[in-house]
């Protein structure tokens, strides 16, 4: 009995009770929940216009984060000597970027192109392989110490009531969404956007739009590798540049569960809700059990999620057929 | 053929007034028809006529909204398809739907799944295979080989699936599918894509079939000239529903078979 | 020795040899077949018990001593224990060829006035049922398959199960009858009547007895310590002598395992499968598994290649000495082992040939080039010469002494001289009775006082070597004086891997010409490498790459004929490619793959003569079955070029 | 080249059906089993047992689990690091709960526990395929290390937060504890993984075998001719589990004596065990042990090579070695997605028809 009020009902009242820290702890779940779905956007992305579940995403966020840091200290590749000029924040980014679209190419070339019509668990495990070529690569290149990065974004808070403000979440929240609203606009809008749409659907239908195949995985790759980026720059600035950003990847796997690999809106609603359920979870809940459940609790809510709806909150339903 | 006027027998399946849609797509609507314990059965008709999807409805895969099945005179309830598979119903697949990572011999091993003695291969039986699971597998293997040698394939025993022509692959699925013993047998497409000779083969098992197991045969099949050889009855679909069902020589003769065939609009 | 002589003596026909055996060692394996997967073994006592009952029930069916069964199918245990069957109540086994039409085997049957047939499987009784209308001798038929049998009218047919139910009920009547039965059978007994499939004319039934077929076979098998140990695969036809010599009569004399192949597609992986000690082929098979091995190390990666033809030319040096047990040096002998282990050991493994203790080659005369090959990597081939007449075997090579072209001396009480036309007389213990109900052919192949004329051409040499140059009825003169055996000619040409089969024609005219059918997958793949694409045979054999191809393999011919002073005038001057492969069917080759001169030389005829004239092209029809319509599309330009120019091949004109 | 297999004719079923029907294989067998008890013991160090032959054991021991769930019945697992944890703390708290327990007894059960385990993490594949299993199963990881890591209770409430384990004996050898001589431990583990392998060999190519294939080539299909795709897969993953879990198990006891939990099985771990399968062969027994000779051997190598030869820190030829094993998987995936054992495969076969090319 003791243990159901402890477990049921203490951490209801709690929340009532104290509404305003309630709406704190929600909101800085909100925030983690916009990083989420960054990342998840960027697995959507690639799912979606060539099959690849590309488990390799995290690792692209830490390697362009690396990149940027590298660039705007003047860091001399290979070696850990700072004696280039230093960048300022925009350069840098599109370098960055310039980087990340050729590693698309590359991956294309190396990795996708030789696999092409493989099993999609094969494609799969090849993108685990390529996760720890790039970590490997990115420590190599740019040293695996913990790196501080400071683009400009404003940092603080302030007070709304009795609740505190982030100042950095607002701005990531802001990137985030606009960075939404232009993906969607791309792929709604432009032809380029509507041939990778059709190219998930089917290959051959892509081809007769008169896109290359190896073109639209070069766009697409190159389109996540800039969301790797933007969330890199997030995370980075946050808690710093180091290898544990490529873990986030991992936290994003069950947002996409809960918002279907396929759908854009999902990664994005589902990142909210792992984001606000983990930090409530682990708040209300998480002292119960010695805290630290954040590990896993969004994974136990994507699968007891996944028994009832196994295509997700927005994915296309499956239909067999023999 | 096996069927002759004088003693009619019973019907193994009856198929009533099946409707089956997938949202708003109607495949199949109020159809009804029967398959006579050791005819050999044709359902026939142009594409998308919701041939295959009957197939699939008979064996479990669907379940339709409206209608029933009576299989040797029971109403079926929503039924899995392994339960079909295990009252009897086997098949063989439009496109091969073989095991491609195994042998021909294991392939057809496979058919015998619902065969062997539950408590022989049971895990820890298994484990140490000598013994019990070695005679059941023995056991069958024998069965299995009998099939090897009616449908030819000696030859081909231990090649890996994936290696074989098109032709051969069709003639290891109807092995997998005769594994089971089953009392009826459906076939979707058993000749889609082969050759001259090797249709003239396939239509020599499936008679063959027919004549020494007794096994009731319902087949989908795009080549005129085989359905109206090898059928004793055919069923005609169009567009979901029933269009003709009699001799093949009746059907052949049907004003609506012959629109829908030429395309004439309803 | 002796023991044997006695036990051959009181077991003078085959059930008491059968009999003998199951006796003596009944658990040890008489037959193998491979069947659902895995070669189900059959012993002595087994096979004894089931040839007593078929036998009891034939018996029930009525069939009498003297009467005549038709024996027709593959090579199953089931076949090979019904001659038995039918001969324990001494009735007369007739095997025919599986292959053959209904037409074909109504001349037999209706000859040899056949009282019921033994069938494999559902092909075989149709054909048989088919004319029992036409042969009203014909009173049952017996199957062995039941595949497809069931509705059929069983009126005067029964599965070989049903019949042996039949003798169980007999035997259980009267259990000794089988063992009387037996016993009634004498050596001097009329044991088989073969058909001869003939080069030449029709079928001659050749009435051979129990105690020639044994002890044709007891002196082979001394002369290669052939012993019951011995595996062999039994393929030919049932209705070879050469299959019937070694896989019946050897088979029961010596008491070795006979392995039937589980079906005929399957023949070459059986034959890896069981790796024969012992084994038995005419000269086609051979020269194909030659030609094979050739291709498909043509097609093998360079090193591979350079290995093979290191080690093959050291064979051609050492190896027949080494398998002869003659002196070959130290190094030589190290270079040999090594080649065996890599190269000659692995090929023989791969065609099956890896335990063999002797192999046969038999029925007609092979090339030297094909035979040396087997003899290099070490696998003990010898020539024997079998004629259904003497039993199947009359000379044989000796193991210390085989000359690539002769045939052997005559065997132990054999004896041969040849006649002042040349062709070669002999007299064996195996000698046949003579052919049925053909008393004039008789008399003049067989004399009085027993000496057989064998109808071939040739030679003995100083050492007792017989040679057989061809059959004489084929050999003629070129130019008036030249001696010409066509065989020779053709089987030096089908040396070359590319070559199939060669017909070599001149018999009085002024040269030689040669008909080449070039190998199908040796050509094509010569064509590929090249990169050029064909359509079909006809397309690959007339292209000009391929012509070149076969002219220099025919200059590198006249160059070794010009050597030798009797052949130097029979070099061939002019050749063409024929579009199509010879067949067995259009009756153009026999059963066994031998060349049926007369009927190919009709067919051929427009051919051979613009061969002979100065044409340089002939339009022929692209199948020769006269019986087919003739329609313009169906007619093949054939190019015919001279041996010698390439410029003046005529393709211009 | 080698083989002459004309004349090895099978007359038994038993005999066409044996896992070795070529004699030179049997022979080979016979080889490498004279090599592993006899030669190995005779020449090995305490650091080639320690470093290399027990993990390598071990590892394949897990490999094998790993392959009968991914290689042979299709489900891809990421969570092999986490039921490795589950037999370690099982075998912990078995031989500390009851010091009496038979040592292969505690082994045993800590598979079957761990086999519990994974049957749980398994029912989500009634409803969900592919890479949504891929992503439960990580599920599994991260819980259970936490699960551990957490709870006292599965640490006996020491305070390091280490388990420790207590010697113990087989046959009066002692094989587990400070005391256990490293050969002995390796002839342990080497008869014990041999054992288990036999069964995993005996599983994979009977009935149960062809069920798990099946469901992987063709789900639709097998449970068309009768398979039950739920059990099927529950019993994939239970089996792998158990074999994982007692691999789990000797690597505490056996292998590292002492670990804390969530850092000896942790993420990594997994996708080790997949690098093995990867690499060794997917849907292969010889390809987990090669796999794993390979896993364990090649770092080794690397780190002596860069380090030792060419001077490298010790940090950067980390980082090498990460891209290695990225890039080795890539390639693998590309060249040849049954691994080595699927190269071996094709080399045997070329042997066996060696000199001709097909």
């Amino acid at each position: 009995m003791e243990f159901l009020n402890l477990v049921l009902v203490a951490p209801i009242v709690d929340m009532i009770e104290y509404p305003s820290f309630f709406i704190e702890v929600v909101f800085g779940g909100l925030m983690s929940g916009v990083m989420y779905s960054l990342v998840a956007l960027g697995f959507v992305l690639i799912f979606k216009a060539s099959g690849v579940f590309n488990f390799s995403q995290g690792v692209f966020a830490l390697f362009a984060a690396l990149t940027l840091v590298g660039l705007m200290t003047g860091t001399v590749p290979f070696t850990l000597n700072k004696s280039l000029p230093e960048l300022p924040a925009w350069v840098a980014i599109i370098l960055t970027f310039i980087v990340m679209i050729g590693l698309a190419i590359a991956v294309e070339r190396i990795v996708l192109r030789p696999l092409v019509n493989q099993d999609h668990i094969i494609m799969f495990m090849s993108t685990i392989g390529l996760a720890f070529v790039l970590e490997g690569l990115g420590d190599t290149i740019w040293g695996s110490e913990v790196k501080a990065l400071d683009v400009g974004i404003p940092t603080g808070n302030f007070l709304i009531g009795e609740i505190q403000i982030q100042i950095f979440d607002l701005w990531a929240a802001g990137i985030a969404a606009f960075l939404v609203v232009v993906l969607a606009v791309f792929f709604q809008y432009t032809r380029t956007g509507r041939a990778l749409r059709a190219v998930a659907d089917d290959h051959q239908a892509a081809l007769s739009v008169g896109i290359p195949l190896k073109n639209i995985w070069i766009i697409v790759w190159s389109v996540a590798g800039l969301v790797a980026l933007v969330a890199g720059i997030m995370w980075g600035s946050k808690s710093g540049v180091q290898f544990s950003l490529s873990l986030i990847a991992l936290k994003a796997l069950p947002v996409l569960i809960l918002g279907g690999f396929t759908s854009v809106p999902g990664a994005i609603v589902g990142g909210l809700i792992i984001g606000v359920g983990e930090k409530v979870a682990e708040v209300y809940w998480g002292p119960l059990v010695d805290g630290a459940i954040e590990n896993w609790f969004a994974y136990v809510l994507a699968l007891v999620f996944l028994l009832f709806r196994p295509q997700g909150l927005f994915g296309d339903k499956i239909i067999e057929r023999v | 053929m096996a069927l002759s006027e004088q003693s009619i027998p019973e019907a193994i399946l009856s198929v009533e007034n099946i409707t089956l849609s997938f949202g708003a797509v109607r495949a199949i609507r109020d159809v009804s028809f029967d398959i006579k314990k050791g005819e050999i059965r044709a359902i026939i008709g142009p594409n998308g006529a919701g041939k295959t999807s009957m197939l699939n409805v008979i064996n479990g895969f669907y379940h339709p909204q409206q209608g029933q099945i009576l299989f040797r005179g029971m109403v079926r309830k929503r039924m899995r398809p392994h339960e079909a598979a295990g009252g009897g119903i086997a098949r063989t697949f439009q496109n091969v739907a073989l095991f491609k990572g195994m042998s021909t011999l294991d392939n057809i091993m496979t058919g015998r799944n619902l065969k062997m003695n539950k408590w022989n291969v049971s895990l820890l039986a298994a484990m140490f295979y000598y013994g019990p699971t070695q005679k059941e597998e023995i056991l069958h293997r024998q069965f299995v080989e009998k099939i090897i040698s009616f449908l030819e394939i000696e030859a081909i025993r231990k090649t890996p699936v994936g290696r074989l022509p098109y032709g051969l692959q069709k003639r290891v699925e109807l092995g997998r599918a005769l594994a089971a013993e089953p009392d009826l047998l459906l076939l979707d497409e058993p000749m889609a894509g082969m050759n001259l000779e090797e249709k003239e083969d396939m239509c020599r098992f499936i008679l063959d079939v027919n004549a020494e197991f007794g096994t009731t045969i319902a087949l989908i099949e795009h080549d005129m000239g085989v359905v109206m050889d090898l059928s004793d009855r055919v069923v005609v679909l169009d567009h979901g529903e029933k269009i003709a069902d009699g001799t093949p020589a009746e059907v052949k003769a049907n004003q609506n078979v012959i629109d829908a065939y030429l395309g004439v609009a309803h | 020795m002796n023991d044997v002589a006695n036990s051959l003596n009181k077991n003078d026909t085959f059930p008491k040899l059968l009999l003998h055996h199951a006796k003596v060692n009944p658990t040890s394996a008489a037959y193998r077949q491979k069947h659902l997967g895995i070669w189900q073994t059959l012993t002595w006592a087994e096979a004894a018990a089931r040839v007593e009952l078929m036998a009891l029930g034939l018996h029930s069916l009525g069939l009498k001593p003297n009467d005549k069964v038709a024996i027709v199918g593959q090579n199953t245990t089931s076949l090979y224990l019904s001659f038995s069957a039918v001969q324990a109540i001494g009735a007369i086994p007739v095997p025919l060829y599986p292959d053959s039409s209904a037409t074909e085997m109504s001349d037999i049957l209706k000859e040899a006035e056949i009282k019921g047939a033994i069938c494999q499987d559902q092909e075989q009784v149709d054909k048989i049922e088919s004319l029992t209308s036409e042969v009203k001798s014909i009173e049952f038929i017996v199957y062995e398959e039941l595949r497809g049998m069931r509705q059929y009218d069983h009126k005067h047919l029964q599965s070989i199960e049903t019949l042996s139910q039949i003798g169980k009920d007999f035997k259980s009547k009267d259990p000794k009858s089988f063992a009387s039965l037996v016993d009634q059978g004498k050596g001097s007994d009329l044991a088989i009547i073969i058909y001869t499939p003939g080069t030449t004319g029709t079928p001659k039934g050749v009435m051979l007895s129990h105690d020639g077929l044994q002890k044709s076979a007891r002196l082979a098998a001394d002369q290669d310590n052939i012993s019951s140990k011995e595996n062999i695969l039994a393929y030919l036809p049932l209705a070879w002598i050469g299959d019937h010599f070694v896989s019946y009569a050897q088979h029961y004399v010596i008491g070795f395992t006979v392995n039937c192949p589980e079906s005929p597609d399957t023949l070459f992986s059986d034959l890896k499968d069981i790796g024969p000690n012992y084994f038995m082929a005419p000269p086609r098979i051979f020269e194909r598994l030659v030609t094979q091995t050739k291709n498909r190390i043509e097609n093998a990666s360079g090193i591979i290649n350079s290995l093979y033809h290191y080690f093959m030319t050291l064979a051609d040096r050492v190896g027949a000495k080494i398998l002869e047990g003659q002196s070959v040096g130290l190094t030589d002998r190290f270079s040999y082992a090594l080649g065996n282990l890599i190269i000659f050991g692995p090929i023989k493994n791969n065609l099956g040939f890896n335990h063999i203790k002797v192999a046969y080659t038999g029925g007609a005369p092979i090339s030297d080039e094909v035979f040396s090959f087997y003899r290099k990597i070490g696998v003990n081939l010898k020539q024997i010469y079998t004629q259904t007449e003497s039993s199947g075997y009359a000379f044989l090579q000796s193991n210390d002494s085989v000359l690539e072209n002769s045939v052997g001396p005559a065997g132990p009480g054999v004896e041969v001289k040849i006649d002042n036309k040349g062709e070669i007389i002999y007299r064996s213990p195996g000698n046949f009775l003579g052919y049925y109900k053909n008393e004039n052919a008789t008399k003049k192949t067989l004399d009085k006082d027993g000496w057989i004329r064998s109808g071939d051409f040739g030679t003995i040499n100083g050492a007792g070597h017989v040679r057989v140059i061809d059959r004489l009825i084929d050999t003629g003169k070129i130019a008036s004086s030249l001696q010409f055996a066509p065989q020779n000619i053709e089987n030096k040409l089908k040396d070359s891997p590319f070559i199939q089969d060669a017909i070599a024609t001149g018999s009085g005219k002024d040269f030689v010409a040669a008909i080449i059918v070039v190998d199908a997958e040796a050509t094509g793949n010569y064509l590929e490498k090249a990169g050029i694409g064909f359509s079909g045979y006809t397309e690959l054999s007339q292209h000009e790459m391929v012509f070149d191809l076969i002219q220099n393999n025919i200059k590198t011919l006249n160059e070794e004929l010009a050597k030798t002073q009797d052949l130097a005038g029979l070099q061939i001057k002019r050749f063409t490619i024929l579009h199509k492969q010879l067949d067995p069917i259009d009756g153009e080759l026999t059963q066994t793959g031998k060349l049926r001169r007369n009927q190919v030389s009709k067919r051929l005829k427009k051919l051979i003569e613009a061969l002979h004239s100065n044409k340089n092209s002939i339009e022929l029809p692209s199948t020769q079955d006269p019986g087919q319509s003739r329609t313009k599309s169906s007619m093949v330009l054939l190019k015919i070029r001279n041996a010698r120019h390439t410029e003046d091949n005529g393709l211009g004109n | 080249m080698l083989y002459r297999e004309s004349g090895q004719f099978k007359t038994s079923y038993s005999a066409d059906q044996a896992i070795f029907p070529i004699r030179q294989d049997n022979w080979a067998m016979v080889v490498f089993l004279l090599v592993a008890f006899i030669a190995v013991p005779y020449f090995g160090t305490e650091y080639f047992f320690q470093a290399i032959m027990i993990p390598v054991l071990i590892f394949a021991l897990a490999a094998t689990g790993l392959n009968i769930l991914t290689g042979y019945c299709g489900q891809l697992s990421l969570g092999t690091g986490g039921f490795m944890a589950v037999g370690a703390v099982a075998c912990y708290k078995l031989t500390t709960g009851f010091p009496e327990m038979n040592f292969v007894l505690v082994l045993l059960l800590s598979g079957i526990i761990t086999a519990g385990v994974g049957l749980l993490f398994g029912i989500p594949s009634l409803r969900i395929k592919g890479f949504y299993l891929a992503v439960a199963t990580l599920a599994a990881q991260f819980f259970l290390s936490w699960l551990f890591n957490k709870v006292a209770w599965f640490q006996n409430y020491t305070p390091s937060g280490t388990i420790t384990m207590p010697p113990r004996e087989v046959f009066g050898i002692a094989v587990t504890g400070a005391n256990a001589d490293a050969m002995d431990r390796y002839l342990f583990c080497l008869v014990f993984v041999l054992i288990l392998a036999m069964a995993a060999k005996n599983l994979v190519r009977g009935p149960i075998g062809r069920s798990w294939m099946a469901i992987r080539d063709m789900d639709i299909a097998a449970e068309l001719i009768g398979f039950r795709p739920f059990q099927t897969k529950l019993m994939a993953f239970s089996v792998s589990s158990f074999y994982v879990g007692v691999a789990g198990a000797m690597a505490l006891s056996l292998w590292l004596g002492s670990v804390e939990t969530a850092e000896a099985f942790d993420i990594n771990v997994s996708f080790q065990v997949l690098f093995i399968i990867i690499i060794g062969g997917l849907g292969s027994m010889m390809g987990s042990f090669v796999g794993a000779a390979f896993i364990i051997l090649m770092p080794i190598v690397l780190t002596n090579v860069m380090v030792g030869a060419l001077g490298m820190q010790a940090v950067t030829a980390k980082h090498f070695e990460f891209m290695f094993f990225g890039g080795l998987i890539i390639f693998f995936l590309i060249v040849e997605p049954h691994g080595i054992a699927r190269l071996w495969q094709i080399a045997k076969e070329k042997l066996r028809i060696w000199p001709f090319p097909h």
